[in-house]
């Protein structure tokens, strides 16, 4: 009876930890979309004056700093590590207009986020859809 | 009178409803020929840290001789100074004046008193 | 009068009290990952907790004895140790954890690191426990929480579709993220059925010297309080399902969250959610050092209460003291608060049945609790917590360790 | 005549043989009668169901007990006083055997009639 509840348990473990470099990849890649709206609503927030400054600018460092530990040490996809220099760029250039009070300066790197995001979701989706 | 479940662990209060330890020993005398006969209540980490296990003990009593009150000794009380067993085991002594409170008073002395408000 | 005053009061205090970082930061999780799908636990928790909460009011009223002392006179010490170590464990991390709340709140409104907070806020909660009495911590406090209500307002406000909230009434195993899912569930059911507060409303309730007729106080404030408590609970993961979910945010730390309440709200909602969050963990760390103490008193038999001067119970305002600084060090180092808040909870549902299965035991001794004996329903309620929370802790915490 | 002295709290859980090295139970209760100024052990409670008396919780232990059928795995015995040696405490052991003590179990079904 005990055994065959450790057997049982040991192989639910197997099944669900992300063993492989592909659930890693989805894993790392949920993780940044998950950022990457967050900077988004924070960018909006803080352009409809509803979060403070302070804290726009050190969430928006925060997220870069996050991206980049996590997609530290990624391989698989060639076109992703592009994918997440141009995220960290658009995500320079709000940090530069929120540390400057610029309301206006964001407009841009916000839409330019917003199709990042969708890139991201596309890429997300197609790894799912693989077995 | 259930000894085990109406009086072990139970609290000690002094005569002045002082809280002193809990019962974490009892000691009977055994006498041949005759019943056991209840001698004394113990208290102190020492008795208490015998139940858990004897090394425990040791530990205990060897880092409570090297640190504050540096008292080691359980405290007896002979079962003639009980008063009263229910909710509390209820003693006929004054707390203030037994060693059980040695490292209450050597906190309150040496501690607590030193800090703004506490004296 | 003098009752319901009592009964209002009671009420009040539960909900600033019985909120707590855990609450706050599992419904978060909760609602942002899987929108709905976990509301059933903040219910089933919280049917649990109101009749443990009761219980442990009910021991104090009718035998006069704290849960701690109880459990020590009963089960005798070879027996207490278990739980009273494991309960001071969990109580450092679960303080470091309420300390990190008022620090991340803190920083939210300042821009100052949640770690330059950690000594002052620690000294901020170590003076009202050195100074104030136990009335003024927990109505002070208390009245204070009402502001967490910001949740269940934006609740109103965001208007979601009732049909989605009352399916997230029926337990589901979803397909993904299976491990994750029955961790987060893990981790709201330890911070809804917290074990120090069954220790501590019980040494409340015998420093408030309450006796028989106290009892339909106890069932009141056990009840409403803590079923307000829970609505809050509720709010939070509401809210955080509707703003937070569409957009894709997964709560992974404290800045995501702070951002629920400016949809409903604007700027005035990122302050609530600061000053919510600040209030509530400032409160449940003052009950967390106090219940610290507590056990420790009552289990070597040393005077204790809050009332008390603290040069009247010495050993007892030296171990708060010291457990407040201590706890606040897990925050000077710099671990992520959101991280510490989650692992302690789910520790905390892991060590919940050392502490509720003595209950099964204390509530059904008529020598003890006389004529208020557990009946049926409470005994079922109480022996399926330890089961439920048992199964769940066991199954989810191996499952979230190996996963990452 | 020579006293020893020996502390209760040790005692307890200690398993108990009788004189044909019979296992008895573990002691669970300990009770005691006054004896004009003094208090005095008249007897010793071993077994599972000893602990059921210790606890108090009738309802629920003597049920859970039933259910389990422990009743009859394992029994509960009152020693009286004069029956255990003490000499070596580590190791109580009964003077007569275990046919001569009066059953917990019995005593039970009676006080719940």
């Amino acid at each position: 009876m005990k055994k065959a509840l450790l057997a049982s348990l040991l192989l639910v473990l197997a099944g669900c930890s992300p063993s492989s470099s592909h659930d890693k990849l989805v894993k790392t890649l949920k993780t940044v979309q998950s950022w990457t709206a967050t900077a988004r609503m924070v960018g909006e927030t803080w352009q409809q004056g509803s979060i403070p400054d302070l804290y726009a600018q050190q969430t928006l460092e925060k997220i870069q700093q996050e991206i980049a530990k996590e997609t530290k040490d990624l391989t698989g996809s060639p076109a992703l590590p592009r994918q997440i220099y141009q995220l960290q760029q658009t995500l320079q250039q709000m940090t530069a207009a929120v540390k400057q009070h610029r309301k206006a300066e964001i407009a841009t790197p916000l839409v330019q986020l917003a199709t990042e995001q969708q890139q991201l979701e596309t890429l997300l989706k197609a790894q799912g859809d693989r077995p | 009178m259930d000894v085990i479940r109406d009086v072990l662990d139970n609290q000690i209060v002094d005569r002045n409803q002082r809280k002193m330890g809990k019962v974490d020993g009892i000691v009977v005398e055994l006498l041949e020929g005759q019943p056991p006969r209840l001698a004394y209540l113990e208290t102190g980490v020492t008795t208490l840290a015998h139940r858990v296990h004897p090394r425990c003990a040791r530990w205990v009593a060897a880092i409570a001789s090297k640190w504050g009150a540096k008292h080691t000794e359980p405290f007896r009380i002979a079962w003639s100074k009980v008063r009263n067993i229910g909710i509390d085991v209820e003693v006929d002594l004054d707390a203030e004046q037994t060693p059980t409170l040695a490292y209450e008073v050597w906190l309150r002395e040496y501690v607590i008193k030193h800090i703004p408000g506490g004296s | 009068m003098n009752k319901i005053r009592e009964i209002a009061l009671g009420i009040v205090t539960s909900i600033g009290g019985f909120l707590d970082v855990g609450a706050i930061a599992t419904a978060a999780e909760a609602g942002s990952s899987f929108e709905f799908q976990l509301i059933w636990t903040i219910v089933l928790g919280t049917i649990c907790v109101i009749a443990l909460v009761e219980m442990s009011g009910r021991l104090a009223a009718v035998s006069k004895h704290t849960l701690a002392d109880a459990v020590r006179e009963r089960l005798g010490f070879n027996f207490f140790i278990f739980p009273l170590i494991a309960e001071v464990i969990v109580d450092f991390l679960v303080l470091g954890a309420e300390i990190g709340g008022v620090c991340i709140a803190l920083q939210l409104v300042t821009g100052i690191s949640f770690q330059w907070w950690a000594l002052p806020v620690a000294f901020a909660i170590w003076l009202l426990l050195w100074k104030g009495n136990f009335s003024l911590i927990e109505n002070g406090i208390s009245f204070l929480g009402l502001i967490t209500l910001a949740f269940v307002v934006a609740t109103f406000k965001l208007r979601p579709a009732l049909p989605a909230v009352a399916e997230g009434l029926l337990p589901t195993v979803p397909q993904q993220d299976t491990a994750h899912y029955l961790f987060i569930a893990v981790s709201i059911l330890g911070a809804l059925i917290s074990p120090y507060l069954f220790y501590f409303y019980s040494s409340g309730a015998v420093e408030d010297k309450w006796d028989k007729s106290h009892l339909g106080v106890n069932r009141a404030v056990a009840g409403l309080g803590m079923g307000f408590g829970s609505v809050v609970s509720l709010g939070v993961l509401i809210v955080a399902a509707q703003v937070l979910h569409p957009r894709g945010i997964h709560v992974d730390s404290y800045e995501q969250a702070a951002l629920m309440l400016t949809q409903p709200f604007g700027y005035w909602g990122f302050v609530l959610f600061a000053a919510s969050l600040g209030i509530a963990c400032f409160g449940a760390a003052l009950e967390v050092s106090l219940d610290t103490a507590y056990i420790l008193a009552q289990a070597f038999g040393w005077n204790w209460g809050e009332s008390l001067h603290p040069k009247e119970a010495a050993r007892f305002s030296f171990v708060y003291t010291v457990f407040v600084f201590l706890a606040s060090l897990l925050m000077v180092v710099g671990i992520d608060p959101l991280q510490l808040t989650l692992f302690s909870m789910a520790l905390t549902a892991v060590i919940l049945p050392l502490t509720i299965i003595p209950f099964l035991v204390l509530m059904n001794d008529r020598s003890y609790v006389g004529d208020h004996c557990n009946g049926w329903i409470s005994n079922s309620i109480t022996i399926f917590t330890i089961v439920l929370t048992f199964v769940l802790a066991i199954v989810a915490i191996p499952l979230e360790v190996l996963g990452g | 005549m020579a006293s020893r002295e020996l502390h209760l709290e040790l005692l307890l859980g200690k398993c108990v043989f009788d004189s044909t090295g019979n296992r008895v139970g573990r002691i669970e209760e300990v009770r005691a009668q006054q004896q004009g100024d003094d208090w005095v052990i008249v007897e010793y409670l071993v077994g599972i169901p000893a602990i059921v008396e210790r606890l108090s919780a009738w309802n629920l232990g003597a049920g859970l007990l039933h259910l389990m059928g422990a009743r009859n795995l394992h029994k509960g015995y009152r020693i009286p006083w004069e029956q255990l040696d003490l000499l070596d405490p580590e190791h109580p052991r009964l003077i007569c055997t275990i046919d001569a003590l009066k059953e917990i179990s019995q005593q039970l079904e009676r006080d719940a009639n």
